[in-house]
């Protein structure tokens, strides 16, 4: 808003920062439990790590919203401008061609603009690895994966648990079944949003009524429902998204592990470089992608289930993630970054 | 002394003379034979029918050939339309009517479990059923009370978000889900009170007022879930154990539906009879049918109208605001911003479909749970011909069918949604 | 009970609808209220049984002034009133609108079914009022619905004082005869009545005193003697003409054909029964009959806005099967709809708008698909002058009119157009007799234009003021057709379904004060009745 | 619906009230001020829908909260935080949706262009546009007896209509936009005759069917986005095709600043509501509608068809919700629409429509004052939290559909001609 206005009620006490850094989110909102929230925190992060930077966040309704959201993260002045979402790209491209003086940061989107910073993950990688623990842990021989709706970042994931699946069924011989995604056809089970958490409670649900005794729910806040579905049956568990689930939810005791994707990081690392750079360091620029190389994104720790999970299954992981470091495994998925 | 006015009676249409009902009999029959052909050109002929008994009898599955099953179902249905072209005693009319709709909608089901891979896992598809039919049930109990006193309660909507939010957040105070359950309620009791008042004291237009506390709600709600936040341990899941009947929870199909379920179906099966009992066979239900029907008339032996509307809308919003408390504390789910995702609306279709009546309303329920559950089953058993956004489609379609065929136009009570000003005539 | 009105006033915003009414009403005493619409009596009766407050003056039951709150009060107090309205529950059974407010229960609120039932029997019994207790209310008859009321009014803990507001509107003779008796005898066993009625006769028959009231004001209290000529003047305030003067009917060539015509309602009743009837150009047939023979549904079969089931219905010598409302209406049917406020008018819209509710599309009111206010002005000012209409403004909504100018903007608005036939359905129900008169001279003057009239009423004196023939109609048929001469009590036999030859020798005074002559002829019992009639 | 007065239920003016001989002007302002007519009645409804909300602001900031814990100790900490709390807060409402006093402050500087100045208006007359559209549908079908709660699924179908046009066809764009605006009308009109055909030939309630008819569209949506036809050919994401450039609603002020959103389709709606007004008071067909709405059986009687009245009302009201539908995916949303795009325009129109009390006039007005409310608060964030605009709008039109609570509350008196109402009907 207006300059004189206090403008600290999001971003921690930095009152009299020099540097402001802005986000703009999807239409998902702050607390979706997913990227925007991730986003937000590495922000905070790197606002909580240096008392000269302040960040503020603007929420978008729809895409509608992003325009005028961007430009009044540029009219109030905000030193660094983070735009969440792929789909916020071109608006961010348009308003940093108008802004050339500024440094925007794209995430999950990429972009050619001088000024604009991208950050994409290769999910599927982590993904992978999560698949291949799933089809080695699961005792019906099912697995179920469905998400919120059917957008590159949520089937990103879909594909590499598929792949990794595949791999352990290759590799092993066995016999396990995943439901809720068809790689080939890239068709499957949406429950056609992020929000309604009874919704995904019902679908998981109906999934282990089908046998499946692992769920993948790839649909942020409506995931929860599968933890919730997973927690009222003994023998079934869950493997979370984004974030570390044991951490970042309730549902500890019901999660193998979780396909991390490395956004906190990354959004905080990306501050502080356009804080370094705006303290005549060098400008911000080009395009960030995650992948378990550089550890953008990682299968998390098992936490409570690290006995159930055997040494022999640990070591396959452990050379997978190896094997997809040097290439000999490319995960491949439609919805994988774009060129980089 | 008395002088008969009737000294012989009018003449009465036969009801068990057959008449033809032309447009039903021919949209049964096109749809039986539809069946017809989809049996036999579209079902490969070995395709089956899986039908498993998962809960109680895991090693017992009936496996049936699609073909013969639909093409029956398909031969009923037609039958029926062809019943009703040749003429039917007209008071058969509504019991055809439904044979030919079940026929037709389990031919459907038997056709779509065809596919591969799809089995049709009675026990869970019926226990999820119903209890994916409850809150359709509270909200339309609660619209039941409220119309039957003359109210209109659109706000239905609202008074979930109320009781949703307040269940999780009275529960992480205390600690106790099931004062969570009671903070929910009292949640619904008070927003709709605010709809009494208005209604009542200051005689604003229902629909209007209804639709204000919608809005209302969700302002509120989101606008406190995001104050929330901000403190830990304000909203978290909270859940209440599944009850298991013992050895009744044994008995197939039964058991898993009946006897092993969380106490909110009890409750809401509890409820249905209640209102029921209480709206017809007590003081309190006289008075109230009376003061949705003729506020005049009751008024004019001494009840107090716009008093006992206030209490009725006032003390509906306790089922309201308990069929919030299904959408966290059922479904164990901490609260979300707009996270009744417009099933209040559709509460107030079940309270028409089941014709301002509990009976009806559970019925009505009950086909809205099915149809989600089912749909939800194909959609993830992955089979399905049908993309998932048109199974998902399937409950609000069958409740226009259902509405526009079978129910037409329905009665509400003559005085529903007009304020009474006792000074009027 | 005696009661006693001091300085009783009501005033509604500025309005006063009752100005210092000061009344008595001694013990077992019969007392009539006359009055126009609107003078205010139904208001006053209101304030009597607690639905309305007093803006100031008292009331005083057997010496000691009483305030209510409610009609609870009031019929604590002992009071019990019949509302010119009837304010039954439909969808209730009679035992159920009986015990409404002072419910029989067995305990913790739940309803005993048989106590009620047999409170109604007792009562029923008690009084002469045959009533099924069982059956549903919005299936009876209007008759036997005004029973219920009754028997409602009578069932308080101790009626003392009956409160009847326009009892007999809806009744056949032979039930307003029963009705007169069985106020007679509850006078005789003490309780004070008051009584309000727009028919003369029936106040002459039973009133012991008889109060009239204009404009909110006592202006007369007569005695029963009075003549119907002096009744009617005190109401009024100036002389009313009671009889409608008219020439002898010259029929022309047939206006309405209507052959074997049959319709079926919802619940499967035929209530029309292969129904014929002819009405001819200049003539007025009259069409008598009990409510609910079928009148409505004949008036709506030949609007259009009721398909029949069989038969067929011609206007003007032209076949209208098929044919919508509005190209019967354009054909030259004209209609007066019995029920005026649901029917007739819209109460929100103006009166000029009103006033070309079935002519709007035609030229000059509209104009490439717009209404020409300028031309629906015009004809409003015009008619309002015609039909003396009185109305502050044409844009006053309608439903500040009162009822008999609300008719009489109906009746502009079918008058004003060219016309071939008429159904003018009750159209003087509830009308003053001054509003009646001006109405009546409109209805012979059309028919001396040419027009055919079907006069559809259940109000034996209109039938017999206006009549150039009598068609009756019972369970859907025409039962007989008659002279307009015919005495009154054969009418009454052939609307209750009986023959036109008399049973016995009945009297011939045709007014309500022969309570003995049907009597004889009343084999079946009322329950049976009520029950063959669903 | 109506937006008559209801004269027999007016309450008592004040006892031994006469009329003065001649008034002076200022006491006949003074007693309009005090008076609940309507248009007091609205100020006073704003009024005290900004006083709840800034309580609400207040309950919501930690920091004046805390200075309440001291406050009998040192009342001025917590008085002169809440009132700088309440103050900023509403202008920076007022900036995001008004003028931004930064802006002003650039502009007399020199660094900050017109454009600039005009950016807070435009994006407020932005967000009213499609639900000028939406009111009127939902106004239009009040006004003969209809419940039109389907404006959300008639804007949908609106949008999906004028898309597919827009991008199937490369015309110059004079024909090509018209095209799309008519196949939008089109499309949002035969889903909105839905509910009526139903009503008209079975009876079926139209609010039930229309919410049914809401769900069914918003699930097509997600379909239809997701198939080959209309899914865009660059984007993985759930997003279409970007209409093509000729179709793309021109930007009404693009020659001050390309960032002024506000585009042709205001003018189209101010025209829609025109027409909506013309057709409502003037027209023969409205004469109709409104005869029906009132009184059914009246209007058989007199013989106007009643189904048919219902089909064709039920069809207009959903063809201006189509425009609506238009408005988006050729205007803001034309480089592609989502799920999202039509965010809840629909409903809002319902409170639109009520707001205005069924007026078209007064849904202009309407639209603007939620537009305005929603492009401040999404501007005023993260200061104001955003949901304080769903709350403000929910108080106001509260306040404005019960008179008699502003009249009770602040003790105004009774106008002559009685309180106005909003009327609407059962079921
Ligand atoms: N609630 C009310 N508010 C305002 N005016 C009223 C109200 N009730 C009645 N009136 C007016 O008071 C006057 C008297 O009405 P009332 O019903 O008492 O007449 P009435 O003598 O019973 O007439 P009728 O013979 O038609 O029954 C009428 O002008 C009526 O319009
Ligand atoms: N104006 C009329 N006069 C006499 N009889 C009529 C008239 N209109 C209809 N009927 C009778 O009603 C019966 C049915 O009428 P009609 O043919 O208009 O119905 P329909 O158009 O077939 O009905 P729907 O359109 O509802 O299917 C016919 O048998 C006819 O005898
Ligand atoms: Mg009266
Ligand atoms: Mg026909």
């Amino acid at each position: 808003a207006c300059g004189e206005a206090p403008s600290d009620s999001n971003g921690g006490d930095n009152a009299d920062a020099s540097f402001l850094a802005c986000m703009v989110t999807d239409s998902g909102g702050v607390d979706d439990k997913s990227f925007n929230e991730s986003s937000w925190a590495g922000m905070e992060a790197a606002a909580k790590a240096n008392d000269d930077i302040e960040v503020q966040v603007k929420e978008s309704s729809s895409e509608t919203d992003y325009d005028p959201n961007l430009q009044a993260t540029v009219d109030d002045g905000c030193n660094f401008i983070v735009g969440v979402g792929g789909l916020m790209t071109e608006n961010v491209n348009t308003i940093a061609t108008a802004n050339p003086d500024i440094p925007f940061a794209t995430v999950d989107g990429f972009s050619e603009v001088e000024n604009v910073y991208s950050i994409q993950f290769d999910t599927a990688q982590s993904a992978y690895l999560a698949g291949y623990v799933a089809a080695a842990q699961t005792k019906t021989g099912k697995v179920a994966t469905w998400g919120g709706i059917q957008i590159p970042p949520v089937t990103i994931f879909m594909d590499g648990f598929a792949e990794g699946i595949a791999k352990h069924n290759e590799d092993k011989g066995t016999n396990v079944e995943l439901l809720g995604w068809d790689e080939e056809a890239q068709t499957g089970t949406f429950i056609n949003g992020f929000e309604d958490a009874a919704a995904g409670k019902s679908t998981s649900d109906t999934f282990i009524t089908q046998g499946a005794d692992i769920l993948f729910p790839v649909a942020g806040p409506a995931g929860i429902g599968a933890l919730t579905a997973a927690s009222e049956n003994d023998d079934v568990s869950a493997i979370w998204v984004d974030t570390d689930g044991f951490v970042s939810t309730e549902y500890g005791a019901e999660i193998l592990t979780s396909a991390e994707k490395g956004l906190e990081t990354a959004v905080k690392d990306a501050v502080d470089a356009a804080y370094k750079a705006a303290n005549g360091g060098d400008a911000i620029t080009g395009s960030y992608v995650g992948t378990l190389e550089n550890g953008g994104v990682a299968l998390a720790p098992f936490h409570d289930f690290d006995s159930a999970v055997s040494a022999e299954t640990k070591a396959e992981i452990e050379a997978l993630t190896q094997q997809i470091i040097d290439g000999t495994i490319v995960v491949e998925s439609p919805a994988s970054p774009a060129a980089s | 002394m008395a002088v008969d006015t009737m000294t012989s009676s009018p003449a009465v249409v036969d009801e068990s003379v057959p008449t033809r009902f032309i447009k039903p009999g021919t949209a049964f029959s096109v749809l039986g034979l539809l069946l017809i052909v989809i049996a036999f050109a579209v079902v490969s002929t070995g395709d089956t029918t899986t039908i498993a008994f998962d809960r109680t009898l895991t090693d017992v599955e009936w496996a049936l050939p699609t073909t013969a099953c639909v093409a029956v179902l398909g031969a009923i249905a037609a039958a029926a339309g062809a019943w009703m072209l040749v003429g039917l005693p007209k008071r058969r009319l509504k019991l055809v009517s439904a044979v030919a709709v079940t026929a037709f909608v389990l031919g459907l089901l038997f056709w779509a479990y065809s596919q591969p891979g799809t089995v049709f896992r009675a026990e869970s598809i019926l226990a999820g059923a119903l209890f994916l039919s409850l809150p359709y049930l509270f909200g339309a109990l609660s619209g039941v009370v409220c119309e039957r006193s003359g109210v209109i309660n659109i706000g239905i909507e609202g008074q979930f978000l109320m009781g949703a939010f307040t269940g999780v957040l009275v529960a992480n105070v205390t600690g106790n889900v099931y004062a969570g359950m009671v903070g929910a309620m009292i949640a619904g009791l008070l927003s709709t009170m605010l709809l009494a008042l208005l209604a009542t004291k200051y005689q604003v237009n229902q629909v209007v007022v209804g639709v204000i506390l919608n809005l209302l709600a969700l302002g509120f709600t989101s606008f406190m879930y995001d104050q929330l936040k901000k403190a830990e341990g304000l909203n978290s899941a909270f859940s209440v154990p599944t009850l298991s009947w013992g050895p009744l929870a044994d008995i197939p199909v039964l058991g898993p539906v009946l006897f092993q379920q969380k106490i909110f179906v009890y409750i809401g099966l509890a409820l249905v009879f209640v209102v029921w009992f209480l709206l017809y066979r007590t003081r309190w239900g006289l008075r109230t049918r009376a003061v949705g029907e003729h506020p005049a008339a009751a008024d004019s032996m001494g009840v107090n109208v716009n008093r006992l509307r206030f209490w009725n809308v006032t003390l509906a919003g306790l089922i309201s605001g308990f069929g919030g408390a299904w959408f966290t504390i059922a479904n164990s789910l901490a609260f979300g911003k707009n996270m009744t995702a417009g099933l209040g609306f559709v509460a107030l279709a079940v309270m028409i479909v089941g014709r301002w009546n509990p009976l009806g309303v559970l019925a009505g329920a009950l086909i809205f749970g099915f149809t989600t559950q089912v749909a939800r089953d194909l959609d993830a058993s992955g089979g399905s011909v049908v993309p998932g956004e048109f199974l998902q489609m399937l409950p609000y379609v069958v409740t226009l069918v259902v509405v526009a065929g079978l129910i037409g136009k329905a009665k509400a009570p003559a005085a529903d949604g007009v304020p009474y000003n006792p000074g009027d005539k | 009970m005696r009661l006693e009105l001091k300085g009783l006033t009501k005033k509604f915003g500025s309005f006063t609808a009752d100005d210092d009414i000061d009344l008595v009403v001694e013990p077992g005493q019969i007392h009539a209220i006359l009055g126009e619409n609107g003078a205010g009596k139904s208001t006053l009766m209101n304030m009597l049984y607690g639905i309305l407050t007093p803006t100031s003056g008292e009331i005083l039951i057997d010496e000691e002034p009483v305030s209510f709150n409610g009609p609870g009060d009031a019929i604590a107090a002992g009071i019990g009133m019949v509302h010119q309205h009837f304010k039954l529950v439909g969808p209730f059974s009679v035992a159920d609108n009986v015990q409404l407010g002072r419910e029989h229960t067995q305990g913790m609120g739940v309803l005993s079914a048989k106590a009620a039932r047999n409170a109604v029997r007792q009562v029923s019994e008690e009084y002469g009022l045959k009533l099924d207790p069982d059956a549903i209310c919005e299936e009876l008859p209007v008759g036997v619905q005004q029973r219920v009321e009754i028997v409602k009014a009578l069932s308080g803990p101790k009626t003392e004082l009956l409160i009847l507001d326009e009892p007999t509107a809806v009744l056949t003779p032979a039930e307003i005869t029963e009705l007169l008796q069985i106020m007679r005898n509850l006078a005789a066993a003490g309780t004070s009545i008051l009584f309000i009625s727009h028919k003369l006769k029936e106040v002459q028959a039973v009133a012991d005193t008889i109060t009239v009231i204009r404009r909110g004001k006592v202006v007369a209290e007569l005695e029963p003697t009075a003549s119907e000529a002096e009744m009617a003047s005190a109401m009024v305030g100036r002389a009313v003409t009671l009889q409608v003067d008219k020439t002898p009917a010259e029929p022309g060539e047939a206006r309405l054909e209507v052959k074997d015509l049959t319709v079926v309602s919802d619940a499967g009743v035929k209530v029309l029964d292969g129904l014929g009837l002819t009405v001819h150009s200049g003539e007025i047939v009259g069409l008598a009959g009990v409510e609910g023979n079928g009148q409505t549904e004949l008036a709506r079969s030949i609007l259009g806005l009721v398909k029949p089931d069989e038969g067929h219905i011609s206007i003007d010598g032209k076949d209208m099967h098929g044919t919508s409302p509005a190209a019967r209406i354009a054909h030259g049917l004209g209609y007066i709809p019995e029920d005026r406020g649901r029917d007739g008018l819209v109460a929100e819209f103006s009166v000029a708008e009103n006033l070309v509710l079935n002519q709007y599309r035609e030229t000059p009111f509209s104009k490439r698909g717009a209404v020409n206010a300028g031309a629906v002005r015009k004809r409003a000012v015009d008619s309002i002058a015609e039909f003396d209409i009185r109305t502050q403004s044409p844009e006053e909504p309608a439903s500040a009119l009162s009822g008999g100018n609300q008719q009489k903007v109906i009746i502009a608005r079918e008058f004003s157009r060219p016309r071939r036939f008429l159904v003018a359905a009750q159209p003087t129900r509830g009308v003053d007799v001054g509003a009646t008169e001006f109405i009546h001279s409109r209805l012979i003057a059309e028919r001396d234009t040419g027009t055919g009239v079907l006069l559809i009423s259940s109000e034996l004196d209109e039938i017999y003021a206006l009549a150039d023939r009598i068609a009756v109609i019972y369970n859907g048929r025409i039962v007989g057709e008659v002279a307009p001469d015919t005495p009154r009590e054969v009418i009454g036999r052939l609307m209750v379904g009986g023959d036109i030859a008399a049973p016995d020798d009945a009297p011939a005074a045709p007014e309500a004060e022969a309570p003995e002559a049907p009597e004889t002829d009343a084999p079946e019992t009322d329950e049976e009745a009520n029950g063959g009639d669903r | 619906m109506s937006t008559d007065t209801k004269a027999p239920a007016a309450d008592q003016p004040d006892a031994g009230e006469t009329p003065e001989a001649k008034p002076s002007f200022m006491r006949l302002f003074g007693r309009y001020l005090t008076e609940a007519n309507s248009v007091m009645v609205t100020i006073y409804s704003l009024i005290l829908a900004f006083l709840i909300g800034a309580i609400l602001l207040i309950v919501s900031d930690e920091y004046v909260r805390s200075t309440y814990t001291y406050f009998f100790a040192r009342p001025q900490d917590a008085l002169s935080a809440s009132w700088y709390l309440v103050r900023d807060s509403y202008i920076a409402l007022f900036e995001g949706a008004v003028l931004n006093l930064n802006t002003l402050d650039r502009f007399a500087a020199g660094t900050a262009e017109f454009g600039d100045l005009l950016r807070p208006l435009s994006e407020t007359l932005t967000y009213a546009t499609p639900l000028i559209f939406t009111g009127l549908a939902v106004g239009l079908a009040f006004r003969a007896g209809l419940f039109n709660i389907g404006a959300q699924g008639q804007m949908i179908f609106g949008m999906l209509g004028a898309l597919i046009i827009g991008f199937s066809f490369s015309l110059p764009a004079v024909i090509h936009l018209p095209l799309a605006i008519i196949a939008g009308a089109i499309a949002g009109a035969a889903f909105g005759a839905v509910p009526g055909v139903l009503k008209a030939t079975t009876g079926a309630h139209e609010v039930i069917s229309s919410i049914m008819l809401n769900n069914i569209a918003g699930l097509f949506l997600v379909w239809a986005i997701g198939t080959g036809f209309l899914h865009s050919e660059t984007k993985s994401d759930l997003i279409t095709k970007p209409v093509d450039e000729s179709a793309v609603m021109p930007k009404l002020l693009s020659g001050l600043s390309e960032s002024l959103r506000v585009n042709w389709a205001l003018p189209l709606g101010i025209a829609a509501a025109v027409f909506t007004w013309w057709l409502l008071s003037r027209s023969t067909f409205g004469f109709r509608i409104r005869a029906v709405g009132f009184n059914e059986h009246a209007s058989a009687t007199a013989g106007m068809r009643i189904g048919s009245t219902y089909v064709t009302t039920m069809a207009v009201a959903g063809g201006l919700a189509g425009l609506a539908g238009a408005a988006l995916s050729l205007g803001v949303g034309s480089s592609g629409i989502t799920t999202n795009t039509a965010l809840e325009y629909g409903f809002d129109g319902i409170t639109v429509a009520l707001l205005g009390r069924a007026n078209p006039g007064g849904i202009v007005a309407a639209a603007i004052l939620f537009g305005a409310l929603k492009a401040g608060a999404l501007s005023a964030q993260p200061d104001v939290p955003v949901d304080i605009s769903t709350l403000l709008q929910a108080i106001i039109v509260l306040f404005i559909a019960a008179p008699a609570l502003v009249k009770a509350i602040l003790h105004l008196r009774t106008p002559r001609g009685g309180l106005v109402t909003l009327e609407a009907k059962g079921w």
